[in-house]
Order: C-alpha cells, then structure tokens, then sequence
C-alpha cells in the first residue's frame, strides 16, 4: 500500500501522478474463505479490516452486489452521535465514536471527521424533559452531552430563528460538541483500502443468491452469481436488503425497508457551523466540506426497495428547515437521493448472532447506521471472530423481541402527552 | 406521491389521504394465551419485507376511513391490485 | 472586448432597453436580453471563477446547462439570491448582480493560486493529506478548506417573499416547449384532454428561438396555443421532477424578471399529476475536451448561434470552430452569413458530407480537417489557439477571439430517468436514449435522440501531442475535473462510473453534469478499456435544475407553517396573560401569572385555590371518542386492560390501554352513558393514533362487532371546575341533574344542561378534590367559560393551567402517560395492576405482559421520591443511583420523572422510575448532580390524602 | 337553546371577499354522524332515505363510507339515539365548523392545498380529503360553490391558507 502523505502527493506530482496504484484491487473470488461479509459498505468493509487487524483473520472476502460503498454509506446525511439515553445505546454509540477519532489516522485515509458539535432542539415542555434525561444519563456514562438555552443555542448556530412566536420555537437544545460529520465515501475507501491491504478481497458485482447450509444447519457458503463460494462463518451486513439475504438463510426477520430521502442544496460559503437537529419538526441540517447544505427528510410510510421518495416528504423537510432557519429560505435544493433504511421494531440494530451456526448479522440500523460505522464493524468483527458478542453489542440479539427486553430509544424520546 | 386505489371509494386518490398500516394478512391470533413466547413474538414482530410482491394494508384515512389491503411491487412500488379487507389474499 | 450587439436581429425589445449592473460596472441591455446575452453585447466575456482552480471562466452555453456564469443577484434587505446562472437571470432594469467565489476580485482573484498549485490538487487529494498533525485538522485544515470551498454567499436576511403552491390535474403534460413540445401540443387542441405545456424559458419555442426560419411558424403555433381552451402554457416553469404515478414537480418563477415585484408570489409550486406524459426536453451540446477549453470565449456552438439569433450577439469578431458534429458547421455558417468572420472551421473528422465543405467554401471559410486544438491561449479571453493535426504534425497557430465547440449532443433524458424507464445506449449517437418507459410517458424530439442536426464522431479527449497528464483539458467545469481526473480516478481502481463520479465529483456540481456527464463517461470508457454500457450510467436525481427552497416548501409558511390547534378557550385565556405550552398540536395554557409572579409563584397560587376554594380548567384538548353499538362493552373489553362489560350506565372507568407489546400506550377515565353508548377520553396527543387504533382493530380483527367509533374531541368544550366549592359553585347552573353526593357520586356521569346548554357532567377528579368536568357543545364554551368565572369570583375561583394541574395529580400519585411512562412501561411496572382485569382471557397486550424478560424482578418500576432536604426539587430526567461513590460510567438504577414544589404540602415531591422499585419503599437512593449529590427516599406515589376523603366534602 | 351563553365560532362570518372568490362562514347547523353496516335500519329512523354511493349527497346526507353518512341540517334538526340499534348516531353538531368557498375561482383555490380532481368533483358530491395536512370534508354543492367542512381548531388556519390561495389568485 502506498502510503497516502503530503510527501507522497508532492512526489506523485512530479510524475504527474502517475504512480499511484490501485486503492483496492478488484478480486475474483476464490473458493473458500475462512469469513466472508455480504456487503460492501463501511459497516461490512469495516469488519473485513478488523477480522484482519485486530483478530488476525486475514483470508476475508466482501462481496457487494455492486460498487462498494454504494448504498446506504454513500447515501446519508453523514451526521455523528453517540448521545442515547438507554446505557446499551450510548456504550455502542460511543465505542464507534471514540474510532471515529483517530480513523483517518488509523487508515492513512482522510474521512474528514468534522467535530463540529450535533445540537439538537427542544420545541416543548416535553422535549425538554427528555433532553435532560438524556444529559444526566449522558454525563453518568461518561459521554458528553450539555444542555444549552435558546440564546446559547443561537450563538453556536447563528442561523437559528429562536423567536418566541415561531410555531415551534425553540426552548433550548442539546449539544454534544464531539458530535459532527464525516466524509461518507471516504469511510467506505478508507476501510476498502486498509482491508485489501491486510489481504482482505473485495469482490463487487456479485449478488449473493443464496446460503447454503450442511445437515447440522450451519452455514457451507454463499452462492452467488460467480458461483459457490466456502466459507464457515458469514457476516450479513446488507443493511435495506438484510431481510432478503437471511430468508436465503431461512431466517425471517423483524425487519422493515423503508424509504428515507436526503437533499443538498448549491455550494455556499461557511454559513452554517454545526450540524442541528430537529426531532419534532423533523429536519436534520449540516454544511459539507464543500459548501451544501445537507439536510435529512423523513421516511416514506411504506416498505419499499425502489430508492424512489415523493414529493410531499422534500416538501415538509424544506418548509421545517424554511422554519427553523428562515435565512435560507432563497437557497435551492440542488440534488436529493433516496436510500433504504432497515428498521427494527424497537428501531435498534440487530448485531450478533443468528440461530444459524456460523451466520452472523447486522442490520437494522435504520436512519443511526453512519454513525455507528466503525463501531458496528468492530464488533461485528469481533463476533465473528470469537463466534460471541463483545458485551456491548451483546443486548443488540435476536432474542430481545421474544423476551421483551426492547431497547427503545424511539420510545422513550417521543410520546406526547 | 403515489395514487392509490381505493377499493371502498373504487377511485384513484392521492396517497396523502391514505395511511400505510403494515404488512397485511397477519391475523391476530384468536387465543394469544395459548402461544409460546417465540410464536407471540413472530406475530408481533416477524415481516416478510420482500423485494417484490408485498401484501400490505392502508387506510383511507383522510377519505372513507376503511382499512383494504394491497398487493404492491417494493422493488418498483407499483400497485397489482387493492381489495377489500376481508377478501382473500390476492 | 470581444462579443457586440449586431445592428440587427435578436427577439429582444431593441425599443425597450433597461440599465443593470454586474460587479459594479453599469451596462446597457434590452428586455427579453438575460444577463448573459446583455454582458456578452457589452464585451464582456469573464463571468466567473472555477470551483477549486479559480481559473477565469466565461460562458459555455446559453441556457440552464450553463455550468461557469454563476452570479449573485441582489434586490434589496433577504433578496438575495447566489449561484444563479447568467443564462437564466432575465434583465429588468435596475437588477444588481456580482461575481462570486474570487477576492479581492474577478479579474485578480488570489485564490488562482490553486490554479499554480493545481498539480497537487488532482481528485480526491484531500483524502490523501491533511492528516498530520492531527490537531491541525479541526483547527486549520478544514476551516481552510471550507473557507475556499462553496460558491457564492448564503442569504444573510429572512426572504421578505412568499411562494405559492397547487395541485393541478391534466390528461397530457408536456415538458418543454420546442417544435416537438408544441407539435405535441397542437396535436391535442380541439380533443377533450387537458393538456399542460411548460417551459423553463422565458418564451415558448425552445430551438427554434435560435432559428429565424421558424420563426413565422412558432408565432402562428402558440396563437393556435393561446387560443385552444383545452391547453395551458406555463412558462418560466421548469419541471423539476419526475415522480410515482406521473406526478411531476414544476416551479414556476413568477417576479424575479419583474423590475417591480409588488407583493404577489415569487414562485409558484406546480404539484401535477398528469395522465400521460410527453417529454420534449430536447437535447444539449456537448464540449469537446481539449486543453485550454475553458478559457473564457471557448463555448458551445449552439450557444452562439442562439447568441447571435436570439439576442443579436456576436459571441466574438472573429470566431473559430472545433467540431466533431455537423451542427457545429451549420452554426457557424451562422454567423458568418451575419457578417462574423469565422477564421477556421477545425474538424476532428477526416471526412464530411460535401454540402458541408461547398457551403463553406461559399461563405469563405477555411476548413481544417483532421485537425485538432491542442491549446487555447489567453487567460481572461480567448486571444488565439493553436491547432495540429491529429497525427500531432502541423501545428498552427489561429488568431480568434472566440472559439466555438461541436461534439456532439446529449438527450436530456432526465425526467425519464426520474420516472425510472430504461435507457439504451446507441453508439452512433454516443449517447443514451430512452428505452422501456415505466410510466405512461413518452419522449419526443431531440430528447428522444431523434434529430436533424445531422451527424459526427463520438470521441473522449482530442487528440494532442502534449502530454496528457500535464495538461488541463476539462470535463466538468464548475468541478474543475480534467480528463486526468478522470484518468486517474480509474488508475486508483474507482471503475464504476458512480465511483469516478463521487471520487472526482464530476458532474456533481451545480449544472449537475449536463455538459460533462457524457464526455466523463466516454474518457472512462477509454481509460478501463471497456464499453462505455459497462461503466455505468450515473443516476439522474431531482432537481433537474436546482429549486428554491422557499418554493418547495410552497405557502407553508408562519403561521401557514403546521396549525397551531386552540380550544374554545383559548381566546380568553390569552387575553387573561396565559403562558401557553405547545402539546401536539395544540396549544394549553400552562399558568396565569398575576403581576408580579413567575411560574413558581402563579402555580402556588393556583394550587393553593384549588385546594381551599375552586379552581377552573380548560381540559377540551383531552381525545374524546364516543362507542356506540350493540357491542361496545365487548368491544372495549378487548380494547382495555380492565373489565368493562359491568360497567353500569352513568358511571365512569378509569382505563388503560396498551400497545400489542404490553407497554402504556394511553389511559383517560370514560363513561357509560347508556348500554350501548360509551364517552372515552384519551391524552390530548394520543387522540389520533388511539382512535385510528381502535378502528384497526376493529375493522381488521372484529368486523363482526356491530359498534362504531366517532371522534367527539372537537365536538364539546370540556371545563373542568376542581376544589371544594365547586359544587356550590355549579349548583344553580345546572338543570337536571342532581349534584348531591348521593345521588351523583364520584366517577358518575349525568346529562342534564348548565346554562340551558345541553351538557355531560362528568364527577371526576385529576387533584383529588371535589370536582366536575362539564361538558357543552364546544361554541358555549368559551361563553360557559366566563360565566364561571363571573359567578366564581365570589368563592375566589381561580383559572389554573397545565403545570399546576401536574403539581396537583402528582401529588395524588395520578401518572401521565408519555411523561412518567415512555413507552417501555407496563401495567405493572407503573402500580397499575389494579387496572389490570386478571379474569379476562385476553385483551389488547395481554399476552405480552407474560413475556420473560416482562416477568423478570429489577424492572423499572414506578415510586414516589422525597429528597432529604424538602426545598430541594429534583430535575425532571436527573438519573438515580444506589452507590454515589461509583466512578463514571455509572450504574444507573432510576430517573426521575416529575417532580415539583408542592405548595400544599410544603415540600418538594417527585416520581420516578426505579428498578424494583416497589421492593424498595423507604430506601435511600442518590441523585448525582453536577457539583452535589441529591439525596432522597422512595416512598409511595401518593403524596396527599392517601385515602381520598377531600372528594367527598 | 341558551338565551343565557352566546354562541363563539373560531372565524369570523365574511372573511374574504376578491375577484372570482368570496370565502365566509356557514352559519351554524345541526349534524350527525350515522353509522350502520346497512342503511335501512338508519333510513327507519330518519323517515328518509340515506344515498348509497359513497360520495353522493342527497338531501342533507353525505355518504362518506361504505357504512358512514354526515346529516347535516338547520340547528333544531333532532335525531333518535338509536338506542338497542345496531347503528350509530352521535350528534356532532359542534366538532366542525363550514367554510364557504363560492365564485367561479372556488376550485382553483382548493386546488392550492387540495389533491383531488376538482374538475372531476362534480355537483352533488362530497367526500373526506385534506388541505395540505389538515383533514376536511368538501362538498361541492353548487357550480360555483364548495362548502369545506373543517373540525374547529383548524378552522383558523384553514382560513388563513385558503385565504393565501385567494390573494395568490392570478
């Protein structure tokens, strides 16, 4: 791997940069690995490079149906958290961010993690009260959460209307300042390329058609498009198209596909220095790199793999941000997109094992999944590799549903009375 | 915004007057108390999700306020065909 | 100076000329001129800086693909609006526009230095770099990186304007009014369809604006148009999106070509579905990619025919052609019979068609074929170019001071791709067509691939016997992608065309590829040695061109935003000094601060007359829903967790309802009115969902039932009058009802009137005192209302809001769901077993309820909590522990979730959830705030008259 | 009713008055809401006969669904309960209050917020659509006329964005 420096660019320059080799190389799948991960963005790249680097299994396949990187990790509003109520919720959250931190270090890959603080709004009585819930909780697990007032709120995100006779105005906000964004495509390259590295192959273009089981029920491989493919241990992170892969498995999920719209507008200056967050009004909104403004829409209300969203949600997201941020009321949406976001019941994943020998899921991130990418990967890895879940994703099993011991975040944050 | 077909109104109307409801045909079980924990929890939470052919049910909510059910295509979200609740799957 | 007005020609009002500005500078123009055209006949050729280089930048086209000419236009306090393109602002007089993106100027722009430095900026540099040391990242590197990053500057002042929007309906809608569009058009006048025409442009006509020839035809068109009762024309209306079921997005610009823009919208939100659609978007030229081509002066050849027709500009004196298509040379014949010299037609191609060479040699214009430009020189305009053969033999230099591209065109297939049809590639045009439609939609025209513009060579890069690694021949302009880019996106192993799209970002900028899309696909396609089908085809997104927010958003604005929902009494207590809280989407009074008083103060108050004489309470925004049927007890039965079958007529049930999992999803105390007749209440935002619940249920699972729900939430104003006096006080009001205790005892309804109004009294009580909840048609409301408060002044009634109706349940041990349970709590976990019917078989989440991890002891329970030092209240949401000495993270057990300062019992009181919470009564439990630890005990949830005595005084 | 409380409605009477529109306030009137799995057992009741399609008007009954009417009718209309029955008949007289929306424009202003067909709504009907987010019952009860029945607390705002639409007329 050529290692990625300003010396390094300084010297490919010089040849016109015609030196530079291959990020990653575009394998052929061999017959039989000792793990392979369906799905090529961060969450399952991320796994490939830990199984390598932490856990020393290096003869790892990820097979994407198509370009790595190309669904959900390069389709979101690149926002990081780890401020959750629940202790099960802020442990994962926040193992993933303390990798954020050091990622591109750690890959030699600028994934541009921006610490530009996540401050989210308080519009009612009711908001308030769950905020502090989460500050308290926040502050007693360590993890950095702080309650402003609207005139706080203000002075860290000048844009914001905080008059009182807003239809929501705002009453205060949560900020947690190592909160931010991130460069999406650069986590899915990064990891790709720091995966090949270590050995990993990556194999795109190739559709996993089904899982073959032995008589014990343990996992044999996946056939795919290229053919059968060995493998005793098989990591499914397929995020919107979980539910197909594990029916290949025989295994039904409580999973739902939903589709979730996200929107840019054009370029503009420096103007907006946070990312906010509205949860009532339902408008999410930060300032990229180059200049967008990236904002969040809603889900569609129906199951759907078709990347297609209406009109009416673009409509409601643009009139909440017109809202909350009427300076921006003359800017123009310059491109939206739709992904698919796999939602569980208690809208928390599900990472760990499967009552399949040797298959091991996650999914079910539903609009958190970025967020938790090298989080979600590490231990992914980890229980792959171990063949049990860290204790931190151990709460995040299959069984929950049938035990009833939900981890709710949604639950708890919203219910008016 | 999709047009939906409403099969009590039998008129094609605009999905903002419509609420999706879920996957259709699971029937709450007639005697809950008699299941173990694994089949409750299918009932509860297990979907099918598929990419293709999705029984579904909606409601005309903002129209005549009946629940119907649907077949629609989830990889092109094409309505097949919409029905009266009651009537057999489709 | 390069570019002139001619003496003649144009479709622009040459009677009406109007004065603007552009950076400063005052210039002259002509209605129907856009900025573009009426600073081209000024000579002004420099309109902008690139994105990363802040390379100098003039136009490439002449309409909505125009990807360099961004400027800002101004008019006045929150109008202001960047990146608008030069091609598509329309001049009125007084219109201020500036450059962007450059400091301290346009023409000496500092930020150039990128342009020197430019070889070591190629594509994805950033993720190669920046990463040492690592502190510098957040404090310099990507503060720099932003500050030179974006294009023009944000508004800085709320929009003073407001956006219109519609539904509109139509059999056929057509996008795009050139020949085809109007053809199409006219092939529906005089059938029964409504037919919708629209065009982004300013006039209908599309192509044939920059075609004198058709002129005469297009005229009589939109006449026959104009007068065809089936048929709108919307113009200045760019369809933006295609979406399910033929609905399509359309905004139409309604005042920013105004000079005066009164106080009418400034855009309109089209939101039409349409039986069947036409796209008659047309096609785009395509640049050629060569070093040096985005000198300003070097633009698309279609671009200065419609200059030269249209506006009647001369791109430049003397201008030179590089063409690998045949519409190029008919452009320049052009302009060259418009008295422009054309100094050499440069022609990729060996060989073409003879007519072409013959017209040529007619007007005198020298022709190269097999011939390449391989530089562009000037920097701020095109001064010459030199040229050579493709075997890279012959170079020559060509003085010009406009050079003019061919390479072909582009289908705009967008909107079809919106509507997900299949697209073909067809290799003669080197481009792809549509294919299988997936929705009732057809394209016609040249967005259909089918054209008259004659033919040519589909090509990468030209050929040039520079090293191509070293030059700057570019492919996205706004983005500043070079081929080399490209190139070497594909060397580091970015093979799909949506990986060299995201790693070079082209076609991602504000153009959104429409002169680049093609031309990167083609160098990809040569650089992976691979078809240009194998590469990909990036996805077309909406918006075609970008839209305003404002517009999107349409009239959902202020107070148009989401309604603010207000009771019958709402009115009174706003001009009675109430402080409201937002609750769903209503809005409630939350206190009734006298002179003086904070929230604190006022809520004593309100709590202290309560309990010693009568207090008064707007509860309309409680859900109401009335049962009614043979079957409403079963079916409620079902419904609740408690049993509602013996309920008598004229008594009242507190009941639970969960979801299907065995959590608290809502409660409210509801009545029997007659067998078959039940009033239910709910939470104030749970009304909805409860309702659509229960029809759910009904109508899914027990269609058999013969029992019907109505939602009467709107239907009554509910009052409710709580205290001691409160049936003195009610007594000579009512008429029919005996209010005697006896006879009308706690948790009993009775109709009746109050005030001769027809009114449901309900004898319940959220505080624990004597109290009633009357009920009247929800237009007395307000006059009932008063009345009270008239009659009430004697006994010191007292109008409490919210937050004292919360002190005043807290203190009775009363929960609020959504506040002390959140979705995760059960029956039991919140000391409701009691509402829990043990001898039903089953009811709604009744199943649930034995789940394992249900049953399992340390759940979190629901407990009263006393801290030791009484003045202390708690937080609401402060978190619990057993063990204050632990270090972080902690071991959490507990929140609290209400807690107050309760007036009547001098003492600050509070609820929480606990983890086996109900084992722990008189525990000590810790409190870890900031800077001290609380300390409190659990104790029981009530707090005041354990034994309920104050409801029968 | 009540000589002693006065009526209060949430908009005004007249409230905008323009070129090929006028909006106001219906004055107010009884109505109920009749459900029955079949018509005749309510027809019994009334002494009249309900319409059976949905969406058609007839007399002063909307049939909204297969097994739902609105009455409407002047403020001392009085129905029986029902009791023992097996319909429905709840007296919502005061939930929603009618907008009237006359004038030749009168639908292009619904169009503003309404997505239904409106030229294909003809006189006669009614049905439950929405106005943006805001559910309404609209009842085209003459060529230039459409009555919006609107549950009260958004009558404001209904009155405010229909009155938008109307200035926002060309």
């Amino acid at each position: 791997m050529t290692r990625f420096s300003a010396f390094s660019l300084f010297a490919k320059a010089l040849g016109g940069h015609q030196g530079w080799p291959e990020q990653w190389p575009d394998a052929s799948p061999k017959p039989a690995y000792d793990a392979i991960i369906v799905g090529a963005g961060g969450h399952g790249l991320g796994a490939a490079y830990y199984l390598a680097k932490k856990y020393g299994i290096t003869n790892v396949a990820v097979i994407e149906k198509g370009w790595l990187g190309g669904g959900n990790t390069g389709r979101n509003t690149t926002i990081i958290r780890s401020n959750y109520l629940y202790d099960e919720s802020a442990h994962l959250y926040d193992h993933a961010l303390k990798l954020w931190d050091g990622l591109s270090q750690e890959l030699n890959y600028n994934t541009m993690y921006s610490k530009r603080g996540v401050m989210m709004l308080a519009h009612n009585v009711h908001d308030i009260q769950s905020f502090k819930r989460h500050i308290h909780a926040n502050r007693l697990n360590g993890v950095d959460n702080e309650w402003l007032t609207a005139e706080q709120a203000k002075d860290y995100c000048p844009p914001l209307n905080i008059s009182p006779d807003a239809r929501y105005p705002v009453l205060g906000a949560a900020l947690q300042r190592r909160g931010g964004t991130a460069r999406h495509d650069t986590v899915a390259w990064g990891y790709a390329r720091a995966a090949a590295a270590l050995g990993v192959d990556i194999i795109q273009n190739c559709a996993v058609t089904g899982i073959r089981r032995g008589a014990d029920g343990a996992v044999l491989g996946v056939e795919t498009e290229r053919g059968f493919i060995a493998s005793r241990r098989i990591g499914v992170s397929a995020a919107g198209h979980s539910s197909v892969i594990m029916q290949m498995a025989g295994l039904d999920f409580p999973l739902e596909s939903y589709p979730l719209q996200a929107l840019v507008s054009e370029p503009v200056k420096p103007v907006f220095p946070c990312v906010v967050m509205s949860n009532t009004v339902h408008a999410y909104m930060s300032q990229s790199d180059k200049g967008e403004l990236v904002i969040g829409a809603g889900t569609d209300q129906y199951v759907s793999y078709s990347q297609r969203g209406a009109l009416h949600i673009i409509e409601h997201t643009l009139a909440a941000i017109c809202e909350i941020f009427p300076i921006f009321r003359r800017m123009r949406m310059l491109r939206s997109w739709g992904g698919i976001v796999d939602v569980t019941p208690d809208r928390s994943p599900i990472l760990g094992k499967t009552p399949v020998p040797g298959l091991y899921i996650n999914c079910g991130w539903g609009t958190g999944g970025f967020k938790a990418t090298p989080g979600a990967a590490d231990l992914l890895a980890y229980t792959m590799a171990k063949d049990e879940p860290h204790p931190i994703n151990a709460p995040y099993n299959l069984d929950r549903f049938r035990t009833g011991r939900l981890i709710d975040e949604a639950a708890a944050a919203a219910v008016a009375h | 915004m999709l047009l939906i077909h409403c099969p009590y109104c039998d008129q094609q109307r605009a999905e903002i007057e419509f609420a999706y409801a879920g996957e259709a045909h699971i029937a709450r079980p007639l005697d809950p108390a008699a299941m173990s924990d694994e089949d409750w929890a299918r009932y509860l939470f297990i979907r099918s999700n598929p990419r293709g052919r999705h029984h579904e049910r909606w409601r005309h909510i903002h129209g005549c306020g009946r629940f119907f059910n649907a077949v629609r295509d989830t990889a092109t979200d094409k309505f097949e065909a919409t029905y009266q609740a009651g009537k057999p799957r489709r | 100076m390069s570019g002139l007005r001619l003496d003649h020609g144009g479709r622009m009002d040459r009677r009406r000329p109007v004065s603007f500005s552009f950076d400063g500078a005052t210039y002259q123009g002509f209605a129907g001129d856009t900025l573009a055209s009426a600073l081209l006949a000024n000579g002004v050729m420099l309109f902008g800086r690139s994105f990363k280089y802040h390379r100098p930048r003039g136009l490439l086209g002449a309409g909505s693909e125009e990807p360099n000419a961004l400027v800002s236009v101004s008019r006045g306090p929150g109008r202001h609006t960047p990146n608008l393109r030069a091609t598509g602002v329309e001049v009125y007089d007084g219109l201020v526009a500036t450059s962007q993106h450059r400091w301290p100027s346009l023409k000496t722009d500092l930020g150039a230095i990128n342009d020197r430095l430019g070889m070591f900026f190629p594509a994805g540099f950033y993720n190669k770099t920046f990463m040492w040391p690592r502190s510098f990242w957040d404090k310099l590197y990507e503060p720099v990186i932003r500050r030179m990053a974006g294009l023009g500057e944000a508004p800085s002042e709320e929009d003073p304007d407001h956006y219109a929007a519609t539904y509109a309906h139509c059999d056929l809608l057509i996008v795009g009014a050139g020949p085809a569009g109007i053809d199409a058009a006219l092939e529906a006048s005089g059938t029964a369809k409504r037919v919708i025409l629209i065009d982004e442009q300013d006039e209908a006509g599309g192509g044939a604006l920059a075609d004198p020839a058709l002129w005469p035809w297009l005229q009589e068109s939109l006449k026959d148009l104009a007068a065809a009762p089936n048929i709108t024309v919307l113009r200045r209306t760019t369809a933006f999106g295609y979406y399910h079921d033929n609905f399509i997005g359309a905004v139409e610009r309604l005042t920013d070509h105004l000079a005066q823009i009164g106080d009418g919208a400034r855009e309109k939100l089209w939101r039409i579905r349409a039986g069947e659609v036409i796209l008659a978007q047309g096609a785009i030229e395509r640049p050629l990619v060569f070093a040096g081509n985005d000198v300003p002066g070097v633009m698309l050849a279609s671009a200065a025919r419609t200059y030269l027709h249209r506006y009647g500009v001369a791109v430049g004196k003397s201008v030179a052609l590089v063409a690998a298509h045949d519409s190029g040379w008919q452009d320049v014949f052009a302009l060259a019979r418009a008295g422009v010299i054309v100094a050499a037609i440069i022609e990729v191609r060996d060989r073409v068609a003879a007519a072409l060479l013959a017209e040529a040699e007619v007007l005198g214009i020298p022709v190269k074929l097999g011939h390449s430009v391989i530089d562009v020189h000037g920097r701020l305009a095109v001064k010459g170019i030199t040229i050579a053969r493709n075997d890279h033999s012959g170079a020559a230099r060509i003085t010009c001071d406009a050079l003019l591209m061919a390479g072909g065109w582009t289908p705009c297939v967008h909107l079809w791709s919106h509507s997900k049809g299949s697209l073909a590639w067809d290799d003669a045009l080197g481009a792809y067509v549509p294919d299988q439609p997936n929705e009732k939609v057809r394209c016609v025209g040249a967005c259909s691939g089918k054209w008259n513009f004659g033919s040519g060579l589909v090509i990468d890069a030209l050929p040039t016997p520079r090293d191509q690694h070293r030059i700057k021949a570019f492919v996205d302009f706004q983005n500043d992608v070079t081929a080399k880019d490209i190139t070497l996106a594909v060397r580091e192993g970015f093979k799909s065309i949506e990986h060299i799209k995201r790693y070079t970002t082209t076609g991602m900028a504000t153009d959104q590829g429409k002169t680049s899309n093609l031309n990167g696909l083609q160098i990809a396609s040569q650089a992976l040695g691979r078809h240009v089908t194998e590469v990909g085809l990036t996805t077309f997104r909406p918006p075609y061109t970008p839209q305003t927010f404002g517009a999107l958003a349409g009239h959902a604005k202020d107070d148009l935003f989401q309604p603010t929902r207000k009771t019958a009494i709402d009115g009174w207590a706003e001009e009675h000094g109430a402080v409201f809280e937002l609750v769903a989407q209503w809005r409630r009074a939350r206190y009734f601060p006298q002179a003086g008083e904070d929230m604190l103060a006022a809520v004593n108050r309100e709590c202290r007359a309560v309990r010693s004489a009568v207090g008064i309470f707007d509860a309309s925004t409680l859900g109401k829903i009335e049962v009614v049927g043979p079957d409403a007890a079963e079916f409620l039965n079902r419904m609740y967790t408690n049993p509602w079958k013996a309920l008598e007529p004229g008594r009242c049930r507190y009941g639970l309802l969960l979801k299907e999992d065995g959590f608290i999803t809502d409660d409210g105390v509801s009545a029997r009115l007659a067998p078959d007749r039940f009033h239910l209440t709910t939470t104030t935002g749970g009304a909805a969902r409860v309702l659509n619940t229960m029809e759910d249920y009904l109508q899914t699972e027990w269609p058999d039932l013969d029992v019907w729900l109505t939602s009467t939430t709107e239907q009554w104003a509910v009052i409710a009058l709580q205290g001691p006096l409160a049936r003195k006080l009610l007594e000579p009001l009512v008429a029919g009802i005996d209010l005697a205790g006896d006879a009308f005892p706690h948790m009993a309804i009775r109709e009746g009137t109050v005030c001769g109004v027809p009114a449901r009294l309900f004898r319940v009580s959220f505080t624990g005192e004597l109290g009633f909840e009357i009920n009247v048609p929800a237009a007395y409301g307000r006059a009932l209302w008063e009345r009270l408060m008239t009659d009430g002044a004697a006994c010191g009634i007292t109008p409490y809001g919210t937050e004292a109706m919360h002190v005043l349940r807290a203190e009775k041990g009363f929960i609020i769901v959504g506040q002390d349970t959140d979705g995760t709590v059960t029956p039991n976990d919140a000391g409701l077993d009691w509402a829990v019917g043990k001898k039903k078989p089953d009811f709604v989440g009744r199943r649930s309820l034995s789940r394992p991890d249900i049953v399992a002891p340390g759940r979190k329970q629901l407990v009263g909590l006393l801290t030791d030092d009484p003045a202390v209240v708690l937080e609401e949401g402060a978190q619990i522990v057993a063990d204050p000495a632990q270090s972080i993270p902690m071991k959490m057990i507990g929140h609290v979730t209400s807690a107050y300062w309760s007036e009547t019992l001098g003492r600050s009181i509070a609820l929480a959830l606990v983890a086996g919470g109900h084992a722990r009564l008189g525990e000590t439990l810790y409190l870890p705030m900031p800077g001290q630890v609380v300390r409190a005990k659990v104790s029981g949830m009530v707090f005041f008259d354990p034994a309920g005595a104050r409801l029968n005084v | 009713m009540s000589e002693a409380l006065a009526r209060s409605e949430p908009v005004s009477a007249q409230f905008y008055s323009g070129a090929g529109v006028s909006l106001s306030l219906a004055a107010p009137m009884a109505r109920y809401a009749l459900r029955a799995r079949q018509p005749e057992p309510l027809e019994h009741l009334l002494g009249f006969e309900l319409p059976r399609q949905i969406g058609a008007i007839k007399g002063g009954a909307a049939c909204l669904g297969p097994d739902e009417w609105l009455l409407r009718g002047p403020v001392a209309t009085t129905v029986a309960t029902g009791a023992g029955l097996p319909v429905s008949i709840t007296q919502v007289s005061d939930r929603s209050v009618c907008l009237l929306v006359d004038g030749p424009h009168a639908a292009d202003v619904l169009a503003a917020g309404c997505p239904l067909d409106l030229d294909r709504f003809a006189v006669g009907r009614a049905t439950r659509t929405v106005f943006e987010a805001v559910e309404i019952l609209l009842l085209h009860t003459s060529d230039d006329r459409f009555e919006v029945e609107v549950w009260r607390s958004f009558a404001p705002w209904l009155k405010k964005a229909l009155e938008t639409a109307a200035r926002q007329l060309r």
